[in-house]
């Protein structure tokens, strides 16, 4: 079954019409993914890459069924394509956009709260590289073939040291049931613990990789979750440990906080949850294969 | 983005908050014109992007229009080291010059954004004057946490049950809603990330006034804040830093000599551990962004080697939306344009791999390929050309 | 038991330091009604009436355990005194203040939103004659001698006309159980619907009668829930018969609109709801004896 | 409170609204002037709080200078009677003078509060022109209602998915996406209860354009909002509704002849209702609000007495907030001062009703009592001079 993308999901392209989507799309679709159509305002009635373009998200989901929609919006109008699929019903949202200000974050949040839960969009990013269940499909700007299809969950905050991860593993010989990455902003949809309950719940799901960073309090959060209501076994590995502190490093969020958000503690906080945390980044891959071997044993 | 303290007063001040009769100094002749202006004795202010001025000699209260001028005179031009300047401090290019006022009380009053609760924080302590962290550490019970809910904004009975919390009395009440009406109103139409006025004063007569005040702005949202944008003062940012942003890069300098040209944020940080883990320091954060073009790979390696203490470079790209192909044409072109007098080692992953790597292949140039981030962190440990002393 | 106003019930007065907020505390309190304090910023530490002054309504709640409060408070500053008693935790509100702007109460049924049902506060008003349980004790303007001790609820919009509903009902010897003025603005905190359901579920009410007006949807709201979920009997005036078209009378919400609003409207709908309308503002407790007769007599 | 159309489009403009260029004139030659500065054609529009101009000859298109002075001089200074002014009409005192406009389509757009959802409503229609009244029958299915979330504000997909709803296209959905914004800000910044911009013009090159604008205001929010309060216009009001409203009386004019001096608009209605019911008509509808003084009551009778018509006078007063005793000073301080010629009918119940029935008791004034309601508006239907004819 995988999380998020299942061989179900119908998924349209916000901003099918531009470059970077038009790419993507493609890509997406050569891999198989299930793209059943795009939403460009003004371009409703023509076609990109054979799919129907729709004015407004609403137009597109009356017509195609779509419940999972990947936006490439610029920064600037990328909060209201949010809000647009939100209330249009669409259930998983992935945003790529990078540089989206926080206050148009903390505007789709307060929105987010007008659904009931079982009405809520699951919003995926922004500043993401996206959702890949490996051999069913993918919604993002990944580079599909690293991936392997298997049964360790990804999540991370940024996106390339997800790719380091999954390709580590595939080196490994261990797959991956669906890979996210929730983003590298301050304010994002999803946080690792939302993301680790639909691990926790996916029975094609025997293990999960987080990849976290400096900055933020949602590691800790996660650790807590893990210790108090996860069953699979969850691997770590904490970037920035030699980043200065004080200094902004590219993500807006990575900025190391007054009160304990650094990565040496987040790292101490994990293991206090006993949760195996790989030493290095080129040990990821490693430290999942014992987390697996771990479990074998048990 | 950062501004300078009288701008982020005259911000607030048209936001309602109560501030000193100030002027700006750009000479000391200035300097003493305003403080006759204003009525001595006046308090001098050096304008850099930094806290901690005070301590490092950066403010100055003066009686006479003589030490006006001396102080003005002694301080602009120069670099100004604080504990949060960094070592080679900020160029004092302006000064502030402002009635001194008297002090009965000082108050900390911050708003910033509370990751948790994914809004707007505001932090007070009747023990002001103090830096956050040290009034964290020295006096917690003198906090005052509260978080503004953006669907109802900040309330009248919020922030009067945060002035009574404070302990202020009488007209202070008052004073200090509308004073955090205005710091919430300013930080949420501004698109600010943090507004700081520390000390907010209590003076002898019982008033409130904002003796210093810091604004910090989301440079994401500067599109729709031209008026704040152009608050920018380029003089007190690394000019390697500012250059390395105007072509989509963004660049940190460190202290260590290997020179790092990486793609993405979670990537570089993870390519310095591994630097660091096989015993040597990077030069520099350094990431190349989404969809980079050849041409600004060889604007990463101009802005790499601006560093003299950079003695070999190491380029580590998985390339998502990103190329390989691309990125291995940068470097190629960088071997050609710039001049490479120092090892290069290459790791290529994702996107385009293959091509990436035929195209290092075809072309004359002396690069150090690696296939793994571990392989290529040892290689650029040891291309050092001291590394074999080690 | 009656219902918002109980014998457990403990009140504090906000603005009880001004001229009318203090007169009126002083009618309550000599009415028997439990009044255990009062809030006038700046003046915490000070006493009313015997009664403590508080500061902030949060202070009060602390120091007395109150869980009611009536509001003397001016318009402009009416809607955050609503909100700061939401805040700390008081269950049932009323507001007097006559000239609220509409927008500010957009904003505090906006803020009551933050909290679960089972935190939130009953907000009575604005611009109503407050609430009484004859005999228990009253939190508002109206003059108490004119209430009989009962079992037939009233809620009106008009703080004079429940008067006068009351002062028939006790010219006939019927008693009240509470009775509600909801306030004629054209956003309130409680509605029609939400104070007959109270009385639908308050043992000690046997019969309620609704004293509705031109202008708003809350009466055929009113309509449809007596009609689909009450087993009490319902009598019913809507004033402002022969008010003319497109004129304003008085109260801001009392606007027929271009939708079916007026007062010949809501009569219909309410006859057709199966409720006995008054033919005239005269014989109100005459109504209200026909319907608890009919109730007898089922 | 209304305002002007060229006041609402002054605002929305400034809001981001796009109106035709404009100018003001209260004399035929400023209308001359303001045409010739424009440029002919132009449209002149008679300046009234009421809508239905154009049917009553208030608008008028002119080529030439001397069709706008000859128009000009014909209406200024006129009672314009319209189907929405009521029969005395409102005077022309001023004109305002617009370059003509070519319409290919016309929009109807209106923003009010929903009382239902208790949020701001747009209501628009493509087939715009007609009264939303009128709209709402003749062409029910094109109009587009919408909700605007007070947490978000009007977020442009809405607008957007508006302006398609519409069949609007290419440049039209940006402008209407701005104009709704506009207005929606316009409405929520000034605390407005109505803004309706109808028609909405697209012009014959496709673009869109405000050609009337309609606005009022929360009278309850004017204190926070004093540039807006300055815009009130007394000459388009009714002198007496206006004079009682200053003195804290909500009065409104009728065509009974039963004066009536009540408290409670919900009481006032009923009393209304009752005197109709009794086979008379009530002459005004007077709501001496809460707390009223002997002063006010005295005002209220003043007020009442300006109508020639009223032959008899209903006082009716259910006092919680009031006290009956203030009143029954007031009616008798009213015999003395105002000097009554005609019947006074007088119900008074709750707070101290019986020291306000002692009152009226002792003072030596013919007052017809009544006990209740039901007497109270039999006894003044009987008092009236002619009621012996009946």
């Amino acid at each position: 079954m995988a999380i998020l993308i299942t061989p179900e999901t119908k998924i349209i392209v916000q901003g099918i019409s531009g470059r970077i989507g038009q790419f993507h799309a493609q890509e997406m679709i050569e891999t198989g993914t299930n793209v059943v159509g795009g939403v460009t305002p003004g371009r409703g009635g023509t076609t990109v890459l054979g799919k129907p373009v729709f004015n407004t998200v609403r137009e597109a989901v009356e017509a195609t069924g779509a419940d999972a929609s990947l936006m490439f919006v610029p920064p600037p109008v990328a909060a209201d394509a949010m809000m647009e699929a939100a209330d249009a019903g669409i259930r998983v949202a992935v945003s790529v956009a990078d540089g989206i200000p926080a206050q148009d974050m903390m505007k789709v949040k307060r929105f987010l709260r007008r659904y009931k839960a079982d009405r809520k969009m699951r919003l995926i990013g922004p500043n993401c590289a996206g959702v890949i269940s490996p051999g069913i499909g993918f919604m993002g700007i990944m580079p599909p073939h690293i991936y392997m299809p298997g049964r360790v969950g990804i999540v991370g905050r940024s996106g390339t040291l997800g790719y380091e991860a999954a390709s580590q593993m595939k080196e490994l010989g261990i797959g991956v049931s669906t890979s996210v990455g929730i983003g590298g902003d301050p304010i994002n949809g999803s946080s690792f613990k939302d993301i680790l309950e639909l691990f926790e719940n996916d029975p094609d799901t025997d293990a999960v990789m987080m990849i976290g960073e400096i900055g933020g309090p949602q590691e800790a959060e996660a650790a807590e979750y893990i210790r108090d209501h996860m069953t699979k076994p969850v691997a770590a590995y904490i970037a920035g440990l030699s980043a200065p502190k004080g200094r902004k490093m590219g993500h807006a969020g990575a900025i190391i906080s007054a009160f304990g958000e650094s990565a040496q503690e987040k790292v101490v906080i994990l293991q206090e949850a006993g949760i195996k945390v790989a030493p290095n980044p080129s040990s990821m891959g490693v430290t999942v294969a014992e987390i697996l071997g771990k479990k074998a044993a048990a | 983005m950062d501004i300078h303290e009288h701008q982020a007063k005259d911000i607030l001040a048209k936001f309602g908050v109560p501030v000193p009769r100030g002027g700006l100094a750009y000479s000391p002749e200035q300097a003493a014109y305003q403080a006759r202006e204003i009525g001595l004795p006046v308090v001098i202010k050096a304008q850099i992007h930094s806290g901690g001025r005070g301590e490092a000699g950066g403010v100055k209260f003066c009686r006479t229009e003589d030490e006006v001028r001396e102080f003005a005179a002694g301080i602009l031009g120069r670099q100004l080291v604080t504990k949060q300047s960094g070592p080679a401090g900020k160029g004092v290019y302006r000064l502030w010059v402002e009635a001194a006022t008297d002090i009965a009380q000082e108050i900390y009053l911050g708003f910033v954004l509370d990751r948790k609760s994914e809004r707007i924080m505001i932090v007070a302590s009747g023990a002001g004057g103090m830096e956050i962290e040290e009034l964290a550490e020295k006096d917690p019970d003198s906090l005052v946490r509260m978080i503004v809910d953006p669907a109802t904004g900040l309330c009248d009975f919020e922030a009067r049950e945060l002035a009574f919390r404070l302990g202020l009395t009488g007209n202070q009440i008052g004073q200090m809603i509308n004073t955090l009406r205005a710091c919430y109103r300013a930080y949420r139409d501004l698109d600010a990330t943090m507004v700081e006025i520390n000390p907010l004063a209590i003076t002898g007569s019982g008033d409130l006034v904002a003796l210093d005040a810091k604004m910090s702005f989301d440079t994401n949202a500067m599109f729709r804040r031209p008026e704040v944008a152009a608050l920018r003062d380029l003089s007190q940012e690394d000019p390697r830093e500012a250059m390395a942003a105007g072509s989509g890069l963004s660049y940190i300098g460190l202290d260590g000599d290997i020179g790092c040209i990486i793609n993405g944020a979670g990537l570089a940080m993870a390519t310095m551990d591994m630097i660091k883990l096989a015993g040597a320091e990077p030069a520099n954060f350094l990431d190349i962004g989404g969809g980079a073009s050849a041409e600004r790979v060889v604007t990463a390696f101009r802005t790499v080697l601006t560093d003299p203490n950079v003695s070999v470079i190491l380029v580590n790209i998985f390339a998502g939306i990103n190329r390989c192909d691309w990125i291995a044409a940068g470097v190629v072109q960088a071997y050609k344009e710039v001049g490479m007098t120092i090892p290069v080692v290459v790791r290529l992953a994702g996107t385009n791999v293959d091509e990436g790597r035929r195209i290092l292949e075809s072309a004359d140039v002396p690069i150090i390929t690696a296939g793994t981030l571990a392989e290529a962190a040892e290689a650029a440990v040891n291309a050092r050309p001291n590394s074999a002393a080690a």
